[in-house]
């Protein structure tokens, strides 16, 4: 049951040469997009931020294999790139980080937790794994009334697959054979809690086995790898052929947030070790070789979302926070509780 | 009560419960049941026997024995638009769900500014006083009434039942169903045919009076009203309020009362110590103060975590109808 | 790493002719025991009893198994024969389904839910899985205080393994490698949900591989087998290597509880299918094919156990309820909350 | 305050917490720490910074990102003879270990009729005022504090912290310990040396007045007595209750208060309905409602169901020291 997709899947795949560039596009964006937020954070101008360095590849990958408009994704916190690879406007990431008033949650969350149902991205909470039955839900949903060609994407990082409320949620979906695909990135690390502190199983894949799920193993820093498997587990669950469970290996090249300091428990030795497998320059170098981008070109597209990162951080700073009063919207239906 | 009707039918609480179920189901292709032995075995209680037959195990769920992914995969469906009608077997087995219900149903609307919502009823048979013991007895109602985005109602008349299920199934924000079990079969009462609601957040005169106000819910609402009948035998009239409604709660309705009366007995069966009757005082308190002749009195459930099995202890547990006439008693002598 | 014991396992094993007769009196104690709580429900004498015809093997099994006075037991309510078969009197038993002041419980516990810290027996809830984490906190004392020779054995049922907390638990037990055996009860049934509504998994040993640990599938229709398995299991968790996760197969051959009509569910046809493998005749059979019992002892024992079983019922009846009072007791050390 | 000490050292709270757990570390081989990244890590607060050096992994233990597991594993420690201390990350990741801390830590004693018991203390932070937005930010003390069985602390000034730590892990029930984050650098004071104990259930006069009682506990006690200060420029002497323990809660040192100045304000962050205002308002109007010369008044946060991550939406949610001190000048001049 569980497949492996071979990475690097050069000449594997039916992508165009502009989706290349289109991904390789996403992943400087993103990039760019979470050292933006490290900069303001240095700054003064943001408290917060949360960066996916080396999930670029998964997010790139997963995005490529969705379906906008049809299908749904249920991302958690570190899923800045395949949020924009949906079709988030980077604007919105700015929005988020400045909590301003102009923010799809209206600045209430914290940055990374987006929500835009016009694109079929739910809204989630920070309580880890408390999101995937909400998925489940969805994709049920989706089962019931018989739309056949849409699936749910629902990811979670490693840690989050010893939370209870993961176990029932697979649990449930196995069973009813709902339309899901469910994608681990597993970057090693549950802030400063290492795999091996986390499970027992050799990999994450074998989980699936006692839900009765196919499972999938994939190259998370090879955005082409990541396509494939993903476009194949979409399809499955497209299909009516039920949920998958994908294992997407990659790693977390910085601190777990602005507020964690990596430093202090792992070595530099070991993120120097994955550094080789950095997705971007490993794709530039793919697309180079394969004469697909030059130098130059990527250069200029670095440039050209430089450019467009600076000018949306600039609109999103330019714009109002909130209102105080807004604190009362929103709670339920129309007014606030009128009895208080 | 916005009632369109004919006539009336005498039903139980669980006929009612079953009967609006029903009707939802038929009205409405978003709603479907989800739960433990909801489907061949048609609930516990029976509640929804036969459901599974007429409307299929696709909307008629019998889910993993799993509360979290219960109240969990509720909340994804109504976020995608259909309104999913959870059941706990119990109220006892609902804590393995607070994460769902308390962090993201009541919070899905708020966290995404109205973006997404919630539309979903969760039910669940709560109380004792049918041997139940530790964990066939709780009630819950102080577990979840503090958090805002929540409603919660506990009807225990069939019409009520009927109406509360209805605007419950109909409201845009997660409701919690509380169905008080001993009631289930014991109350009788005439149910309006036909849809209607009741809604949410009116507490409901059941008696009037003019020497005390008595707020209550659930099964003791009966007793109280019981309780209340011998007072007016012995020439005192009590003011009976069915709180029915949790949250959000009637403050109109009780301050209109205590105004009337000056005095304010709330009778729970849950514990004292943090339970719905602190909140129904201090609400008092604050708005009128000046206008009490009394202390208010609580008259609760004692503070240990849960009633035993023995008859006895189950006993001991709970308020029977002379204690409460007693209360009532010494409030309009006081 | 998933392993199955043979059954029959004639002449397989270790066990003394006395210990085999002292299994099947274990098997008639708890048939009887449970009998008697289904006709003082029936003669209006207890609200409420459950029975568990057709565990009888494991549960003499696993006690033959179990270590008196070094090993835990971390049960659920379908145990009866177990906690009996690890040293409880059956006067306990009586005195729990009358809820007298005696009972361990002072009266508190629904019927079948033991406590005897004395024997090794913790006490449970009725929260289905709730017991698990707190059977592995246990087996990680053992661990810490390096306690050689002593496991933990906990049960549960099929339907028990949806649960959040079973998974969280089983999770740390793998990473920690704590002296444990999961004995799963699996009887095809969760009140009215069959197993296919419960699990898509084939089986349930299939739940190990997802965390790292082994498992073994074993005939629980036979005592013998599960002795067997549940002594090679325990062994392992004594010797430090770590917990195994042991699914035994019966069947349910009654309702869930009084409470319950399992003609509502399931279809009589199915019942009777299951009716030959019935653990009681079958062992009885074993032992007066093997000339260990002849006919006329096997009444004679049942006899004995009929009288037994009348006497602590005549006993426990005569005992006292417990006082109202004792509703406060136990709250806290000490007094009940004294500000109230 | 049982202490036995020469002198006192200057800690803030995070210090108090940290020198109070490895103190109970090295003096009792039953005690340990389990918890998400309390190793390497140190926590995230880094409370326990070295421990996992100086005392082992066996003890200071990196659990899985499982909160239910947690409380449970701890649950199953505590009643097999250890003190276990478990921590929750942040307050608001407690809803998932809800079950085992409600259902089962808190009835461990009492379903057994004592043959168990379950001594566990549960250390989380908790509260607002540091852009923790949705999910780092909730108060939960009102979740809880209904529950017979729970005892719930929440000190606030270090040396409370220590000696309340070391009343709850040598207590011999469940204690829920309450670590208000905003005061972790914030607040600084003397600490007496040596190991010491406050009592669970007893309340502080922090400041003594006689025009008016003020309740509160958390990073609101802090305020509150600044409001007083300023108030006592005004030549009106406020007095400021700091709760300290939640459940037991000290009936005697608040009504002993209110009967003195015949005034009552209670303020706190958590949400006004169904707080642990409401039961303290109900406690003394029960017991002192003939003292009162004016309605109890609750200064709360609003029912709303979190703090947004926007200043503005942070600043709107919590009670900054001018209202505070302008509710207490209502109160005495009403
Ligand atoms: C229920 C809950 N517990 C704890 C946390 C704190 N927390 C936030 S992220 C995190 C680690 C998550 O690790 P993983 O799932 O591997 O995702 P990653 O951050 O590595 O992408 C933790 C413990 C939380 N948000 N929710
Ligand atoms: C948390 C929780 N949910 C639901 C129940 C109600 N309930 C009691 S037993 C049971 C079925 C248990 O099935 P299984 O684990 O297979 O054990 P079996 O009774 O078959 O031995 C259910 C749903 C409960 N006691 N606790
Ligand atoms: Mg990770
Ligand atoms: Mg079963």
């Amino acid at each position: 049951m569980v497949k492996a997709i071979e990475s690097p899947a050069i000449g594997k795949h039916d992508l165009s040469e502009d989706r290349l560039r289109w991904m390789l596009r996403n992943m400087h964006l993103q990039r760019t997009l979470d050292n933006r937020g490290f900069q303001l954070n240095r700054q003064g101008k943001i408290p917060f931020a949360l960066g996916s360095e080396g999930h670029e590849a998964i997010h790139a990958g997963a995005a490529a294999a969705f379906n906008r408009g049809k299908d749904l994704l249920v991302p958690y916190y570190r899923d800045l790139g395949l949020c924009v690879g949906i079709g988030m406007e980077p604007l919105d990431v700015l929005l988020s980080m400045f909590a301003r008033a102009a923010d799809r949650s209206g600045g209430r969350q914290f940055p990374n937790h987006y929500t835009n149902k016009a694109l079929g991205l739910q809204s989630f909470s920070s309580i880890i794994a408390a999101h995937v039955p909400h998925a489940v839900g969805a994709a049920y949903v989706m089962k019931l009334r018989k739309e056949q060609g849409r699936a749910v994407l629902c990811t979670f990082g490693d840690g989050s697959t010893s939370e209870g409320e993961w176990h029932e949620s697979i649990n449930f979906a196995a069973i009813h054979k709902v339309p899901i695909v469910f994608l681990c990135e597993n970057n090693e690390w549950a802030i400063s809690t290492p795999r091996s502190k986390q499970m027992a199983a050799r990999d994450i894949v074998d989980k699936a086995i006692g839900y009765g799920l196919p499972a999938m193993k994939i190259d998370g820093m090879d955005p082409i790898a990541v396509y494939l498997g993903l476009r194949e587990a979409l399809e499955r669950a497209r299909n009516g052929d039920g949920p998958t469970l994908v294992e997407a290996i990659c790693y977390r090249f910085l601190s777990h947030t602005t507020d964690d300091d990596d430093r202090t428990y792992r070595s530099r030795e070991e993120v120097e070790k994955f550094r080789p497998l950095d997705p971007v320059p490993r794709f530039e170098q793919y697309l180079t070789d394969n004469g697909i981008m030059t130098a130059a070109d990527i250069e200029a597209m670095k440039r050209e979302v430089l450019a467009e990162v600076n000018d949306v951080t600039d609109r999103a700073e330019a714009m109002p926070f909130p209102d105080a009063s807004e604190m009362y919207a929103n709670v339920y239906e129309g007014t606030h509780e009128p009895w208080l | 009560m916005a009632v369109a009707t004919s006539g009336t039918t005498t039903m139980n609480n669980v006929e009612a419960v079953r009967h609006t179920l029903y009707e939802a189901l038929k009205a409405d292709d978003r709603t479907l049941i989800l739960g433990e032995d909801v489907g061949a075995r048609g609930n516990v209680f029976l509640i929804t026997k036969g459901f599974i037959e007429e409307f299929g195990p696709e909307r008629i769920i019998d889910t993993p024995l799993a509360e979290a992914s219960i109240a969990g995969v509720a909340i994804g469906m109504a976020m995608e638009g259909l309104r999913p009608i959870a059941e706990i077997q119990f109220a006892d087995f609902i804590y393995p769900a607070f994460n769902q219900i308390v962090g993201e149903a009541a919070k899905t609307r708020y966290r995404s500014n109205g973006d997404y919502t919630c539309p979903l009823v969760i039910r669940t048979p709560y109380g004792g006083g049918i041997r139940g013991a530790l964990s066939h007895s709780v009630s819950i109602e102080a577990l979840f009434y503090h958090v805002p985005g929540l409603k919660i109602v506990a009807p225990s008349f069939p019409a009520d039942m009927k109406g509360l299920l209805n605007a419950a199934i109909d409201d845009p924000d997660p409701v919690l169903f509380l169905e008080h079990k001993k009631t289930y079969r014991l109350v009788k009462g005439e149910v309006p045919q036909g849809h209607y609601t009741i809604p949410i957040g009116k507490a409901d005169v059941k008696r009037e009076g003019d020497r005390l106000t008595v707020v209550s819910y659930g099964f003791y609402i009966h007793q109280a009203l019981e309780a209340a009948a011998q007072l007016a035998g012995e020439g005192m009239d009590v003011e009976v309020i069915d709180l029915r409604s949790i949250r959000p709660m009637d403050r109109t309705t009780i301050l209109a009362s205590v105004r009337k009366t000056r005095k304010l007995l709330i009778i729970h069966e849950d514990n004292k110590f943090g339970g719905i009757g602190a909140e129904i005082s201090a609400m008092v308190v604050e708005d009128a103060f000046f206008d009490l002749d009394a202390p208010i009195r609580r008259l609760c459930g004692p503070d240990v975590p849960a009633m035993g099995y023995a008859l006895s202890l189950e006993e001991a547990f709970m308020i029977p109808v002379p204690r409460m006439a007693e209360a009532m008693r010494e409030m309009v002598n006081f």
